[in-house]
């Protein structure tokens, strides 16, 4: 197949379509994602190509939404549920926490929930109060789901398929301010699958550590370094549950000096635990305490501030100025 | 008001078909079930009736953690499953073992959860019947899932969700029947109003006319029946079944019974309520008057009582023999489960757990 | 049917007293508001007319980053506050601008939250208007907790707390309603059903025969009306504050209203609706309807309808005017307000900042 | 004033009363607190005492009462609520997250919301599925929480009745397995407030830094250990957020060796966020990587099963083996 220019955006269209035509138990429904298309228009043209029984919109209730997906699931289908907004998200957190997370596990595998959990994830875009909400690691630290977040538009398209595919639930999380990049892809070439990190870019001195919104950052921060000469890896997780310890470890010994770029609040949250982890299996190759360049501890901010909060360039950068370089 | 009105608001009483005294009423909608259904019914009665009593019991010679008890209820219990085909599902709560047992699923299995050794212990697709739910109404909304599904497939699959009269009062309580009535799911609500959740009773969760007035705000017709009238529950949940099935929609039944026991044994009721609250319930007990009934009508001789009687001393004798038995599950069954392929995670933590419990032994 | 359905259940038909063509019609229930209050009536809506379309330009112009349009809906939006005292709580939604500003609330610090310098401009002490709500359905509960606390302290508070119809398929909504319920607290439910939740038509929200149906099954008497008749609207809001502060328990009202632009700016309404389903909404315009009325009666004559006009100009001036002003929320705010007492974690990153903005300028 | 033998239930009772005494705008509600006194008997006595106004039963459903403590501490109130058991605080996650946490700096500060969310919290009383969470990761990742979580008889009174003093809301985590152990204190004494960490026992070789229901088995390992020859520090965090960095970090550096010992599962959590912090802070006086002990990461198990996924004293003195004494 040739290269096509597509958006993330379209690629994520393009795999609900096509994994709907393999596979007709395929269910797709939310809010909004009918006749509108959703309102990132994700689900753009599926009802018209697959009928109202396929894709569908719901009442206006999240519990009802993820709780009908269990239910559904229970009984032959696959679904694929969007939350509008991931903050959207949070009424449904009984449904995903208490059943969608522990019914396979509950009884002792009979019954498994391929569901997918579709989100539109992260800041970047001006979004008013609640629009912007990073919350993956209320998912991530919830046993029982996988959690997966794409960072190119070929990644988009491969992990949903196989997030589609897989037989347990799966957070998917959809960085907003990507939805619109556009990069020349060959869908049909195989990437890794999920669980997998891989290292977008090499470098010898240190590494950065990024998932979802924060890769093209950290891309942009190592590109900035290079032309300082600072050769900085950058290693994309694609996957946060389950977590790839192997290449994650192997990049970060390489180095010996790591940086993990997240936009999420720090406190207790996946950043902190790829810290936890990486020193635990990695101390004695570190030549200095891995650093993270996070949101802050505070609600999304506001539109006009935003900017503040996100990591940026010159944060990572001064991030990787302070790996005690005098030390090695 | 207009006949949309009339088709969705329950009946002005809850429907009986027999009162407490074992005395037969007509009704202008409900006919009473046939002789057979009854007689079957009630060796059922007293089988759910033993193994309340018998599970009551073996909480306090320590073989189940806790035990949450249909005494009272057992009408509700048998009724919700007399009246489901094979294929259709059963939603049970954490109240429902008699429903769960009478529709066929193993008793030992049906207590795992509450004898602690697995959250669930039996298949929900051998009998069709969805792990009891501990998270109040929160089976409601799986449940349309399923129901929809079955529709999705072409089947005519009922689902049957079960709810208590606490349960209403949460939001997924709402979005359920209003999922369901949107989507026209085949699915009969059935909420058992025992008057109370835990200490609260009924006027501290509502002040609705009542329960089955809430079918109304959703587009589904509600209906309310004697929760302690067998012949009533049954004549009622099979129209509300076999509208669903025919394509009808959701509806929704309150049967209007009593939690004659506490809430569990470590419930103390005497703390929230009166011993002369509970005594009429007593006089209204659904056994003791389809026992009069039957036998003021014939249809049950000494034989007959006694032959339901030892079923249920059996099925009494098997609770408490495979409940004696003692178990021991395997610690590797807490990683074993919980994804399709483990994950690295995980496999490390079971080898650190495995590795841990080898050096004990050691 | 009993007198609890009579009581609980809405009007045949959405109370209406003045029809769109500007007539006036009888009601055996609700009278005609006095002539001065549907004159002022009436200044407020094409002022709220005026706001919102002002306000639509200012996203054109980039300086709201988005408006959520109340236009056709302004008899909602002002008859919501008009019914009001003072002392009296009003809960809006992120659609409710208008009622916001006709509750005396600064229309920039309204607008702060679409402007995008901050979550909520105004002291909701000030006028008693609660941060707008986009969650939806949340501030409802809200509602309740503040009107439960007024009858605590004695006074006689009425909370009126506003809601779309995609917001009543949401769990809060009827925890809300059972809890108001429950407490008897002083609410006013307000529905102003437009049809629409983003692209979803009423009919896949719910098939209630309405949504003030949906009252009844909380024990809440509900109401509906033509909700581009703010004559209509003030009875029927009027009597329902006043049965809540009566000490009646909490009302609820629906609004059948039309939501005649998209979502909002962001949204293309073409994608889900035809033109032709828009078009007889116009006629049925609010303020057509009112000014024939009151032209009509002689109540309405060029004079004052040109003030009418004149004030609402002024009013889009201010909007423009002042959100004209560019400003430039301090980043420091984003550290200030969280904690009362700063933690040691906040401080340290609000340091952090303050250091990296310090050597960016350098 | 005399010291007097109470259970920790005791103890919660008595702030309960006393916090109502010394302020009548403190309300307390939930499911089941009323006549009955609650299904733990924290509030026995309360209806009795300050009538239906103060101490009620509401319906059962856990949005409406936290939303319903949003409404009464926005005119003026101090409500306590609680959850009857901390899964059952799932379905109130989005007011939490979107309400109680934000309100404060949604209005600048104009809305104080001085709510407390009281938790019967985490294991070890055999109880059935979705009784037994431990959910403070959730919270304590919340931007505009405050996190507690008491471990003796005198810490629970006193931080209850600071967390009722709180302007803002707090997360009060009481652990269950504790609430029967019987302390002799005196309530009028004054403790540590919240945010401050304690030394619960003094040690030179290694630093357990624990909070409520493992202080007890840190504390227990660290008396083992002691027979043995290792000298084990044991930190009471109290408070989650805040952080007292401060006293754990000087705790971490006069031994340079740490274990967290934490009941919830570890992936993106409260002990990853630990482990984070004080490697970054402390790096150069670690002699080695910090060590977790929590549950692992799985839904918590049956009944039966409890006990292996429990922190214990042993696997706590395995993981205060493996700090690498030969390195030292
Ligand atoms: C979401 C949730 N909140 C609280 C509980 C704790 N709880 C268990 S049973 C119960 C009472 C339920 O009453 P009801 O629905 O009437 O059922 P019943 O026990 O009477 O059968 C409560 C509050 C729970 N299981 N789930
Ligand atoms: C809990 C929640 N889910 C989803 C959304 C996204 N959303 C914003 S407005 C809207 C439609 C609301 O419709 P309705 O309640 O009818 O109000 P209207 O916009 O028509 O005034 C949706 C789905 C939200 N704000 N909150
Ligand atoms: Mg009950
Ligand atoms: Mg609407």
């Amino acid at each position: 197949m040739t290269h096509v220019k597509l958006t993330m955006a379209q690629a994520l269209n393009q795999a609900l379509r096509d994994a709907m035509r393999a596979d007709e138990t395929v269910l797709m429904f939310g809010e909004d994602v009918g006749a509108l298309g959703g309102v990132f228009r994700i689900t753009d043209g599926l009802t018209a190509e697959f009928g109202e029984d396929r894709c569908f919109d719901t009442p206006l209730a999240e519990s009802g939404i993820v709780g009908m997906a269990v239910g559904l699931a229970m009984n032959g289908m696959r679904p694929v549920v969007e939350m509008q907004f991931d903050a959207f998200g949070y009424p449904a957190f009984e449904q995903v926490v208490s059943h969608v997370a522990k019914m396979r596990n509950r009884t002792r595998g009979k019954v498994r929930l391929p569901i997918v959990i579709r989100t539109p994830y992260a800041g970047g875009i001006g979004g008013v109060e609640h629009h912007c909400d990073s919350s993956e690691s209320y998912y991530a630290h919830t046993p029982g789901l996988t959690v997966v977040a794409p960072a190119t538009v070929a990644d988009a398209y491969t992990l949903l398929r196989r997030a589609i595919e897989f037989p347990d639930p799966v957070i998917f999380l959809e960085p907003k301010k990507l939805y619109w990049a556009k990069e020349e892809v060959d869908l049909t070439e195989d990437q890794p699958g999920i669980g997998q990190a891989v290292v977008r870019r090499e470098g010898a001195d240190a590494t950065l550590i990024a998932y979802g919104p924060t890769v093209p950052v950290a891309m942009e921060a190592a590109h900035v370094a290079a032309a300082e000469g600072r050769q900085l890896q950058v290693v994309d997780l694609r996957s946060l549950v389950p977590f790839d310890d192997e290449a994650v470890c192997a990049a970060v010994r390489s180095t010996g000096r790591a940086v993990v770029v997240a936009e999420a609040s720090g406190f207790a949250s996946v950043s902190s635990e790829i810290v936890a982890r990486v020193t635990e299996r990695c101390f004695h190759s570190l030549a200095a305490p891995i650093r993270r360049v996070t949101g802050f501890d505070i609600p999304y901010p506001p539109p006009m501030l935003e900017r503040y909060h996100l990591p940026s360039v010159d944060r990572i950068l001064d991030a990787v100025d302070d790996l005690q370089w005098e030390d090695s | 008001m207009t006949t949309v009105e009339e088709r969705l608001l329950p009946s002005a009483e809850p429907v009986q078909l027999i009162d407490q005294n074992g005395v037969r009423h007509e009704h202008p909608q409900y006919r009473l079930p046939a002789d057979e259904v009854l007689v079957d019914g009630y060796a059922q009665l007293v089988k759910g009736r033993r193994i309340n009593d018998q599970a009551g019991a073996l909480v306090r010679q320590g073989r189940l953690a806790v035990y949450p008890s249909s005494h009272g209820q057992e009408a509700c219990q048998v009724a919700a499953t007399m009246v489901l085909r094979e294929d259709d599902w059963l939603f049970p709560t954490y109240r429902d073992t008699v429903s769960i047992i009478s529709r066929g699923v193993d008793p030992i299995e049906t207590l795992t959860l509450l004898r602690g050794d697995w959250h669930s212990g039996y298949d929900p697709y051998e009998h069709k019947v969805a792990p009891q739910a501990t998270p109040l109404a929160t089976q409601l909304v799986h449940a349309v899932g399923v129901a929809h599904a079955a529709r999705l497939k072409g089947e005519d699959t009922v689902v049957m969700a079960l709810c208590g009269d606490g349960g209403t009062s949460e939001g997924d309580f709402h979005e359920a029947l209003n999922f369901a009535a949107v989507f026209k799911a085949p699915v009969v609500f059935f909420i058992q109003n025992n008057e109370y959740a835990i200490s609260v009773p009924l006027a501290r969760q509502t002040v609705a006319p009542s329960l089955a007035h809430k079918g109304i705000g959703y587009g589904v017709p509600g209906e309310r029946a004697d929760g302690n009238d067998l012949a009533g529950l049954l004549a009622v949940l099979g129209q509300a079944v076999a509208k669903a099935r025919a394509g009808e929609g959701p509806q929704l039944v309150e049967a209007h019974t009593y939690r004659v026991q506490a809430h569990t044994n470590a419930d103390d009721a005497t703390r929230y309520r009166n011993e002369a609250e509970v005594t009429p319930w007593l006089e209204r007990d659904p056994i003791k008057r389809l026992d009069a009934y039957l036998s003021e009508q014939g249809l049950l001789d000494d034989n007959a009582k006694q032959a339901a009687e030892s079923a249920a001393e059996q099925a009494a004798d098997e609770l408490r023999v495979g409940l004696m038995e003692d178990v021991s599950p395997d610690p590797a069954d807490l990683f074993r489960y919980l994804h399709t392929t483990q994950t690295s995670q995980i496999k490390e933590q079971a080898a650190f757990l495995q590795d841990e419990l080898a050096r004990e032994e050691a």
